[in-house]
């Protein structure tokens, strides 16, 4: 039977529960469950940040998330309070600061914790990496 | 002693000062608060440091003083491991906000009884 | 505290701290499930721990993958699952609970 | 007697460990001391990017990196193999990828590691924070 | 191993992690010293943590900012020290070793 | 069995995996013998668990990969805390690179004498 999951991304983006998460929200998908929403929190932020850059041959989590949460079109929240003061900023907010830039990946949007709790309640199953 | 409907649960179990987890963990917990969730909060190991009133440090903000808002904000279920009191020499009266101890078995009744539970 | 509502608690170990461990070991008991993922599979290499894990519950796991990039030369000494197996043993307990 | 000292900042900009270094660093200049070096390393590569962004009456402890830096013209090193994989990038790390902005504070510089060790056999004494 | 080279190190404790105070202690003996700061100061809460530091250095400080601002009702039970004095005793020693 | 002359000190106490931090160290570590500052590094505590060899991960860097280069590199004094291995159940012969086993007393020294040191 189908099921819902809300999952949280609180692992930064080199780090054993940022693929934990991702791997885990693939199988969910493929098994045919839904995922009520993504949010990312705690150093989890880091993986809406843009500019991430690997050296040649190594794969990047946060394009790997990226590519994942366009393809299925799933609701992927960066927690806005974690993510400003870790300085990944949207358009928006980097606007406030008189700044013209964009530093969030597409796919991605900014928003508050309760998007998380409200999410988390209403799903199947919650569960947090990292 | 726990509540009788499966609510959320956050689970403190970091020291009050290193690193922003804790300082993330209760403005999510009051996040859950402020959408009548009831949730409860358990604090162990580290995390009982978190109750112990702290000097002001200009500029940072001041952990405790958040915790000491958790009645405000309607949490009403503030669980103690009592182990870990013991193994910071804290005595109860000490803490703010206070709480219910709760021992080990307790602690893993708390739980199992909730609806989800994040550990920060 | 009736049984009502005691459904049991998968907890998900993603680390070797003593004290992550420890914490997450006072939380559980026969009832629960503990997955070993992260480096927290290295838990099978230490006989203390493992003993320890054992005594709290017989339901143990390990994240297959997570087990074969970090112990390649050894054989998983708990049920080896895959990432499809943690979503439907996910859907069988209560809360999932996380130390990382 | 004047010593001289090579700091390492490990720590990330939320943590003991960045504020640590910071007064140490103050309290060594106070005393009429050097610093050869600041080295930014690890999760401490933060500390030099420009868009962190605290709530009204929080202080900023990057801002207060870069004051001392500046103030005293402090020879100030974010490691650029650490900055890259964090996504902190100057000038010319962005152009390298077609995006035109700097979130590098000013003040600071990106270079590479032997900076670092090269300063601390230099130096009297050498500490790492984080 | 003759003493020529054999010059005390200072080391620097931030955390009660068990596995961070094991690893520190386990670095350190008699000729050692030892700074509690950060997190760290809660050390001085825990009496086997505080027993097993005393057991192998006399040398023991805090440091005053973060004592103060951690455990207030509290006077220090080993010698505080502010950054200025940290910075002296930086000088005195061999390596410094920070523990986070 | 220490270096005669203070040499920089690496010191490894974390797990291969669960974060940067151990990769960063190892990339110091390499930057400094590249200086030709012969540096000594000491495994401990968790940190001997990067000398058990791991299996491939595509798009990821293999640590332990990186370690068996540091021969290459000149890094001559590999020190590793023989308590360690014993709490992790490992035998020398499955490490690479193999090191020198050291007792309490000797990882106390091989700090005390080092030039400068850091620990990941």
């Amino acid at each position: 039977m189908a099921a819902s999951f809300s999952l949280c991304i609180k692992a930064a983006p080199q780090t054993a529960g940022a693929l934990h998460g991702l791997e885990f929200a693939k199988a969910c998908i493929a098994q045919g469950h839904t995922i009520t929403r993504l949010f990312f929190y705690g150093d989890g932020v880091y993986l809406g940040l843009k500019t991430l850059t690997l050296p040649q041959g190594e794969a990047s989590i946060s394009q790997q998330w990226q590519a994942f949460i366009t393809t299925h079109s799933i609701d992927a929240v960066v927690c806005i309070a974690a993510a400003l003061r870790r300085g990944v900023l949207d358009c928006t907010e980097a606007a406030r600061q008189g700044l013209e830039f964009n530093l969030l990946r597409e796919g991605f949007v900014l928003s508050g914790l309760g998007q998380w709790v409200a999410a988390n309640s209403e799903a199947d199953q919650a569960i947090t990496f990292g | 002693m726990v509540n009788p409907v499966p609510k959320p649960l956050f689970i403190f179990t970091q020291a009050p000062h290193n690193n922003p987890q804790a300082r993330e963990g209760v403005e999510s917990l009051l996040a859950s608060a402020a959408f009548d969730q009831q949730p409860a909060v358990l604090f162990m190991g580290q995390g009982v440091l978190q109750l112990v009133p702290q000097g002001e440090q200009p500029g940072a903000k001041n952990l405790n003083k958040m915790l000491q808002a958790l009645e405000l904000y309607g949490v009403e279920h503030i669980y103690i491991c009592r182990d870990s009191l013991a193994t910071y020499a804290l005595t109860p009266d000490l803490l703010t906000p206070s709480g219910q101890l709760i021992g080990q078995d307790e602690c893993c009744q708390v739980m199992q009884q909730s609806q989800w539970a994040v550990r920060f | 505290m009736g049984g009502t509502f005691l459904v049991m608690a998968l907890h998900v170990l993603a680390s070797i701290n003593s004290d992550t461990l420890a914490h997450c070991m006072a939380g559980m008991n026969s009832a629960d499930s503990l997955l070993l993922l992260g480096d927290g599979v290295y838990v099978q290499q230490s006989a203390p721990q493992m003993t320890a894990c054992r005594e709290v519950t017989a339901n143990l796991y390990v994240l297959a993958p997570d087990h074969a990039s970090r112990l390649p030369h050894l054989t998983p000494a708990v049920t080896a699952i895959d990432y499809a197996e943690w979503v439907n043993l996910s859907l069988t307990c209560g809360p999932v609970i996380s130390w990382y």
